[in-house]
């Protein structure tokens, strides 16, 4: 299978081992990923929330170049993939804003590309062609799936069922990590709100960190860059803030398939994490 | 078009010697020329009259009334399968009884346009060859090319025969109809257009023209009733509904057409012979395609528009 | 050529005041036909009525205008004159001088009584037309067929039988008694459900004249008001009835264990059972989806030790067919299925968030704990219970638009039985809005109040499992403010939706659903057991969200009207119907698509097809008139040469 | 009748269960309304046959109603359905033929709309009166009447 | 206020507000409601009653994370995290000064960066918006770590085709949708 990878901005810094995870697992699983040329940011939560316009419009410019590619897209970032699938469903829905929108790109826009979430990618080749790639079961490590806002919200955009999702959980299985039923997955952890009302993020962080610990998660588990940033690069602070003593790793998705399949820590990107991975990862046949 | 006479002639000759059928309904020359007539056989001797050229105009299926119960096979173009179908729900007849022979028709040729064009010189058909028909002209033999000769109907040609039976014969024979891109509202958009005093006059003109011969709902498949509602069927002290009188007056020659054309509103095929055989040349099928071009918005007409509603119809003022 | 009487009434000066009446009757005089015309002061007075009578007979009337009132107030009245006066009833026409002409054009004198002369020409011009008409008598069969047999089927088939009728009532499931027998406590007086219930089905059972059929579904029904032909399906039970005696042997040795739906999974039950102790008939059946003799053809140990020998692993479906003249539907309600559409609830995935019926279940006596409030998951009594309102109801998102109505209420007694029954257990319930319309039921609530349950307004967003206590995120909306509370039971306030398979038995009676899918009734303030098919009615929640004493009342109600049915010989059906002038009829049979009464009937006779009116099925709304096109189709009182010759009266 | 005299003529069909029982609140009300409509009873607006309307119109009419309950509220069910249904197409081909919108209207009006049914009445005739007589259908008459 | 301004926001974001019915399951689910001064149910109930002032200038606006719980769980149709959107729109017309601090600062600023370089400058963006918090060695440790794990760039990585990311800017218009 070929997609157009759009990996968005975050994925080009402070996610850069997600980028690099997704793309070294991809090639492994015989997914082709050609990076969308020219691509640029999907506008995130400050366009959806200053205009409209500009949150179909950004997104809908991805959108026109994929369908110039004739390919279906993939996106790694919950933040681009929500948006870029909500710009479609909003040029369906509303023929006028498609003209202007048009009209500003100087592109048409057909809307006959799909927009995948890196779970859609992964859960569509199938649990046997995971398996085949499986080397070094992780049995024994027990993670949180974490899948945040807005891979599942809202409905219209949602890549699972909005309030039970289960294809990490599905993805993972060939791993034999075990995947524990918690009630965190779909919790916010404040997203960009870290910048603008940080004691808001903090105590959503610590919220989601606790629900973890209860469970007794070895780490969690994510697919989007911006819970990863909160979650791993704030752990401390949150320690700081409310006087904690959180010590949980979060990898993505990709990474942990990795390591299942074998790959190199370092190629995979562990090595840039905040919280040492090492800690869950020595659980593995404990 | 002789081969294809032929095969008809030969395909009735057999169904009536081994009577598949009792009867068949085809076409023969008339007595005027260009003119083509029904034509009727019993006996595998009378096939012979038996013709099929671009000249068979007349639709044969109201016919089948006239012989329900018996076992008959009848010549049919694409175009008059829809009145077919309406006649067969609405008057129940018994399907397995019929045999329709799908005769492969590349469009009509308008007697009335050759007649115009070359008025007073005899005219004789001689073939139809696809994109053109040839018709000798007094002396000469002329290439007509088809989409200017076409008859009307043909225009909106449904260029297809499903929901045939197996018994149902189709006859083989290349030929084929120009493509046509044609408006088929075109006339009643023009007329729509007009303001309502202008639709008025041109209403009262041509109705005024009726005599009330009722022939268009004699020939017309969709007016199946045994009885219609203006012939009161009983004798006069039996009689207890007078839709109208008899008497000629504008008022209900409206009225007759009007209700007319509510009546097959939504059944109606659309084979345009109340037109072709009215005397005095009134433009019924505007009133038929103007209810069919509103019918078109309307979700689900079975059976017919005053028999059917859905709950999303329009609202009317 | 009839011989017409017009009367002209002056109401008073409600007419006389504005319309000369005198000159009205003057010029009536005149119309063809009319032979006689006068007017009163008080045409619907004694001294009116009688003047009417006499001119009948003195001018040999044989059809009367009375040209005063709206149809709608007096149209009886008259008629009942001429019916005295010895003429047909239906020779009848009036006209509205009043409403229609002197009330609204008081300031326009001239023309009104021009208009009122052209009134009474219509009347006239009808009237000339108008033909004797008889009502059409059918006979009735006296017996009655119930459909469900809950607490709103036992006590219609109840109600009458003891009217001396005989019933035939069909319930699906195995054991009478529906929902309520299921309940442990009734609100708002806490008496013990299936203490009321339990002697009222087995009543049911020894009634002489009551027919039960268990295990059985209603397949076919055939025929109209009157007459019904209903075909019944009585399932297999693989245990012969009329030699098993019930002694419960084979029940106690059946190797097999399936979880029991009645108990919502909280117990589990043998293959042959009986479903609960008090089951009417108190004779078990074999679930074959699970039976091994019967799946797989090995273990016969109920056979073996039954000492009846009524065990028959061969028995089939029987069919059986039962004439009746009128029909009560009580198919009762299931809960919405929340499982499936309330993922923020965990879709069923806690064992410890159950929905109100289970916790019925939970808290009764015969119930799987013996009336001990646990959680199923540990069996450990709950310290925190939690109450969540409108799961299902009021929710267009994920469930119903509508208010199940008796939610409020049974989780209002759930918490004072957790109240009653774990004193030091904190118990919360969060509610949108309170509802408490019935006797006594305010009075409840605040009783439940008093006694420390807390009322949190605002629904819940979320439970989730953490270690061994859900935890319930919702909002108090009084304060503003969210609240999380960790328990260790919740229990969802799940909505009524119809009783599956409601929609197909709609179709099978020929009755219609509402958006909702429960079933419609014929007028919902002033015929609310009625179906619009005459001779079917309606009790309980089959009709929509009910409690008990509501549906109980209902199919007293609904026992009523159909005793009222069934103790005539005939009915009478209106003459005002259809009928098909057979010399005109095609058959195209676009009538029977627009009739809503399923009145119209297809004869055959010498090959040719036509139409049948069934009169006692006819409501006379003339839909069909209009949809055939010969006009054969025709409605008497209302007839196409009678509606034409007004319209021509009123032209001229 | 001269041109000075005349009065809009208009025919009513009312359903007995809505339509007529809101004219019989009109005048209970005392909603004055002009006298220029003249109502016939029908069971339902289904009962009405486009032919009735046609035949008004033939008789010299200068506007029809067609009233009925509101959709929905039908006391046949769907009888004001079928209604609509029939009398929208019945105004598409009045219309084409070149007869004016407002000689022919339907309005749903329950039995408790007794001002609706006036305020429709005086609507109805303002708008037939400015009309002027109705022409449609009628040439010929004059001729052979004479 | 304008006095339309309740159909105004009606109109713009498309939703039905009359419908809500306060049953507060946005407030129950909402992960920020301990930080807001109106809580959701009271930002439609503000709304309802066309109380616009208040609620333009709540701080509620602002704390929203745009995590569309609201709008997922929500019984009536109400797509609430839209609402604040548009609400936000209004409060920056009616209160400019907002966009001064806090998120409406973090927006503009983001925005200015993927206007300038079509792409988000994520070093750039940090600087520029702790400059204008006036809080410059705010996570200077992370920014540190993160440099040094080249999480972060240190030049931005422009697209190409800036005239058309231009364009979109310049088609924006001053309108709520």
């Amino acid at each position: 299978m070929k997609l157009a990878y759009y990996p968005g901005c975050s994925l080009k810094g402070t996610a850069r081992e997600y980028d690099l995870s997704t793309r070294l697992v991809a090639r492994h699983l015989g997914l082709e990923l050609v990076e969308i040329p020219d691509w640029n940011c999907c506008g995130a939560t400050a366009a959806h929330s200053t205009s409209h316009f500009l949150a179909v419009a950004l997104p809908a410019r991805v959108l026109a170049l994929a369908e110039d590619m004739g390919l279906d897209i993939l996106s790694p970032c919950a933040a681009c993939y929500q948006r870029l699938r909500a710009a479609q469903e909003e040029l369906k829905r509303d023929p006028e804003l498609k003209r202007q929108v048009e009209g500003a790109l100087g592109r048409t826009f057909e809307g006959r590309v799909r927009v995948f979430s890196l779970l859609e990618a992964l859960a569509q080749l199938g649990e046997e062609a995971l398996a085949a790639q499986v080397v070094r079961p992780l049995k024994g490590m027990q993670v949180a799936c974490y899948y945040g806002c807005l891979l599942v919200r809202p409905p219209l955009t949602s890549c699972d069922d909005p309030e039970q999702p289960q294809l990490m959980e599905k993805i993972l299985a060939p791993t034999k990590v075990d995947t524990l039923d918690w009630g965190g997955k779909n919790e916010c952890c404040g997203a960009s709100l870290i910048f603008g009302a940080r004691e808001v993020a903090l105590n959503l962080i610590k919220n989601i960190l606790h629900a973890a610990a209860q469970v007794r998660a070895h780490a969690l588990v994510t697919a989007c860059p911006l819970c990863h940033a909160n979650l791993d690069l704030r752990q401390k602070e949150v320690n700081r803030f409310f006087g904690t003593n959180f010590a949980i790793p979060v990898f993505y998705l990709s990474q942990l398939l990795g390591i299942a399949m074998g790959l190199n820590p370092r190629d995979l990107g562990l090595g840039s994490h905040f919280v040492d991975p090492q800690r869950a990862l020595r659980m593995v046949g404990s | 078009m002789r081969g294809l006479t032929e095969a008809l002639r030969e395909l009735a000759y057999r169904l009536l010697r081994e009577g598949e059928v009792e009867l068949f309904l085809g076409y023969s020359w008339g007595t005027l020329p260009l003119v083509v007539r029904p034509c009727f056989a019993t006996r595998p001797e009378q096939v012979e009259a038996f013709i099929f050229n671009p000249l068979c105009l007349p639709n044969l299926v109201k016919y089948l009334l006239r012989f329900e119960g018996r076992r008959v096979a009848v010549v049919v173009k694409k175009c008059e399968l829809p009145s077919f179908r309406q006649l067969l729900a609405d008057r129940n007849l018994e399907r397995k009884k019929i045999r329709l022979v799908v005769a492969p028709c590349g469009g009509l040729l308008d007697p009335a346009k050759l007649q115009k064009e070359f008025s007073g010189q005899p005219l004789e058909f001689i073939a139809d060859r696809g994109k053109e028909y040839v018709v000798r002209v007094g002396e000469e033999e002329k290439v007509l090319a088809k989409q200017l000769y076409l008859y009307p109907r043909c225009f909106s040609c449904p260029q297809k025969d499903e929901d045939l039976e197996p018994e149902d014969i189709r006859l083989e024979f290349s030929t084929s109809l120009p493509s046509l891109e044609v408006d088929p509202y075109a006339g009643v958009s023009y007329l729509e257009e007009r303001p309502a005093e202008e639709r008025r006059e041109f209403w009262d003109r041509v109705f005024k023209r009726c005599i009330r011969c009722y022939a268009c709902r004699e020939v017309c498949p969709a007016c199946s009733c045994h009885e219609c509602c203006f012939d009161p069927p009983l004798p006069g002290w039996q009689r207890t509904v007078d839709w109208m009188s008899k008497a000629h007056w504008l008022p209900e020659i409206y009225q007759y057409h009007l209700t007319r054309a509510l009546h097959v509103a939504g059944r109606c095929g659309e084979c345009g012979e109340c037109e072709r055989v009215c005397p005095v040349k009134i433009p019924l099928m505007l009133l038929v395609k103007k209810l069919a071009k509103e019918i078109q918005s309307l979700p689900g007409v079975e059976p017919g528009i005053l028999a059917s509603y859905s709950p999303d119809d329009p609202e009317p003022h | 050529m009839p011989r017409v009487g017009v009367f002209v009434c002056w109401c008073g000066s409600n007419i006389g005041g504005v319309l000369d009446c005198p000159a009205l009757a003057r010029a009536a005089a005149t119309f063809p036909g009319v032979v006689y015309a006068t007017d009163y002061q008080y045409m619907c007075s004694d001294p009116g009525q009688k003047l009417i009578a006499e001119a009948i007979k003195e001018h040999r009337l044989d059809r009367v205008v009375v040209a005063a009132c709206s149809p709608r107030l007096h149209e009886d009245t008259f008629r009942e004159v001429l019916a005295r006066a010895g003429l047909n009833p239906y020779l009848l026409e009036m006209t509205n001088l009043r409403e229609h002409c002197s009330w609204v054009h008081a300031g326009e004198k001239e023309l009104a009584q021009a208009k009122a002369l052209s009134l009474i020409r219509r009347a006239v011009a009808k009237a000339l037309r108008l033909t004797p008409l008889h009502p059409g008598r059918v006979k009735i069969t006296r017996r009655c067929l119930v459909i469900g047999g809950g607490i709103a089927g036992i006590q219609a088939a109840l109600d009458v039988a003891d009217a001396g009728i005989e019933v035939v009532l069909v319930e699906r499931e195995p054991s009478l008694g529906g929902k309520m027998v299921l309940l442990d406590k009734t609100f708002p007086t806490l008496d013990c459900s299936a203490c009321i219930s339990t002697p009222k089905m087995a009543a049911v059972a020894k009634h002489p004249l009551i027919r039960l059929y268990t295990y059985a579904e209603v397949e076919k029904v055939e025929g109209s008001l009157g007459n019904y032909r209903v075909t019944i399906r009585q399932k297999a039970r693989y245990v012969d009835h009329t030699k098993c005696t019930g002694c419960g042997t084979c029940w106690e040795k059946c190797p097999v264990k399936v979880p029991d739906e009645l108990n919502f999974r909280l117990s589990t039950r043998p293959a042959i059972y009986l479903p609960f102790p008090q089951a009417v008939p108190s004779k078990p059946v074999i679930d074959a989806r699970h039976c091994r003799q019967l799946t797989k053809g090995k273990c016969g140990v109920c056979q073996k030790v039954c000492p009846a020998g009524a065990i028959d692993y061969t028995q089939q479906d029987s069919l059986h067919e039962e004439e009746v003249g009128a029909i009560i539907v009580a198919t009762g309600f299931d809960l919405f299925p929340w499982e499936k559409a309330y993922g923020e609830y965990g879709y069923g995935r806690y064992p410890d968030v159950i929905t109100g019926l289970a916790f019925e279940r939970l808290v009764n006596a015969s119930g799987p704990t013996g009336g001990r409030i646990v959680r199923p998951s540990d069996g450990r009594e709950p310290r925190t219970v939690v109450f969540v309102h409108c799961v299902g109801s009021r929710d267009e998102l994920k469930g119903r638009e509508y208010c199940s109505r008796i939610c409020c209420m049974y989780t209002a007694k759930h918490a004072h039985q957790v109240k009653e029954r774990l004193p030091e257990a904190k118990v919360y319930v969060f509610y949108i809005d309170i509802r408490t319309f019935g006797k006594g039921y305010e009075e409840f609530y605040r009783r439940v109040q008093d006694e420390g349950v807390i009322y949190l307004r605002g629904r819940v967003s979320k439970i989730y499992q953490e270690g061994d206590k859900l935890i319930v995120k919702g909002a108090d909306t009084l304060l503003g403010e969210p609240v999380t509370i960790a328990a260790d039971l919740v229990v969802l306030a799940t909505g009524v939706v119809p009783a599956r398979g409601a929609e197909e038995l709609a179709r099978t009676l020929g009755i219609s659903t509402d958006k909702d899918g429960f079933f419609q009734e014929a007028h919902p303030k002033l015929r609310p057991v009625e179906t619009h098919t005459a001779g079917i009615f309606l009790a309980g929640a089959c009709q929509g969200p009910k409690d008990i004493p509501d549906t109980v009342s209902q199919a007293s109600a609904a026992a009523a009207k159909a005793v009222g049915l069934l103790l005539r010989e005939e009915i009478e059906v209106s003459p005002l119907v259809a009928w098909v002038n057979q010399a005109l009829c095609t058959g195209c049979l676009h009538c029977q698509v627009v009739c809503p009464y399923q009145a119209i009937e297809v004869v055959t006779e010498g090959g040719r097809r036509r139409a049948r009116v069934k009169e006692e099925l006819c409501q006379g709304c003339g839909s069909c008139t209009v949809a055939c096109r010969p006009g054969a189709m025709e409605l008497k009182g209302f007839s196409n040469e009678q509606i034409l010759a007004e319209v021509e009266a009123l032209c001229r | 009748m001269s041109v000075k005299e005349w009065e809009p003529k208009i025919v009513a069909f009312l359903c007995h269960w809505c339509s007529y029982a809101a004219a019989d609140l009109a005048g209970v009300s005392r909603f004055s309304y002009p006298p220029n409509v003249r109502i016939i009873r029908v069971p339902c607006s289904s009962r009405v046959n486009p032919q009735f309307v046609l035949r008004a119109f033939a008789e010299g009419a200068d506007g029809v109603l067609v009233a009925g309950c509101h959709l929905g509220d039908c006391h046949y069910v769907k009888g004001n359905y079928y209604a609509r249904r029939r009398l929208w197409v019945l105004q598409r081909l009045l219309e084409f033929v070149g007869m004016e919108p407002a000689r022919f209207q339907v309005h749903w009006i329950s039995g408790a709309e007794g001002a609706k049914f006036a305020e429709t009445i005086k609507e109805m005739v303002d708008k037939v009166r400015i009309l002027g007589p109705n022409r449609l259908f009628q040439e010929v008459k004059d001729i052979c009447v004479g | 206020m304008n006095e339309n301004f309740w159909s105004e926001v009606n109109r713009a974001a498309g939703q039905k507000i009359t419908h809500c019915y306060q049953c507060g399951k946005c407030t129950a689910g909402c992960p920020v409601a301990f930080a807001m001064d109106y809580k959701p149910h009271q930002i439609l109930r503000l709304l309802q009653l066309g109380r616009g002032e208040e609620l333009l200038s709540s701080r509620a606006l602002w704390v929203c994370s745009s995590c569309q719980t609201c709008t997922t769980r929500c019984p009536c149709h109400i797509d609430l995290a839209r609402l604040i959107d548009t609400l936000r729109f209004f409060s920056r017309q009616a209160f400019p000064q907002v966009t001064r601090h806090g998120m409406p600062l973090f927006n503009e600023v983001f925005l200015r960066s993927v206007k300038r370089y079509g792409r988000v400058y994520e070093l750039g963006l940090t600087l520029q918006f702790n400059l204008k918090e006036r809080k410059v060695w705010r996570d200077l440790d992370l920014g540190h770590f993160m440099l040094s794990r080249r999480k972060l760039r240190l030049l931005p990585e422009p697209v190409e085709n800036r005239k058309e990311v231009a364009q979109i800017f310049s088609a924006e218009k001053e309108e709520p949708r």
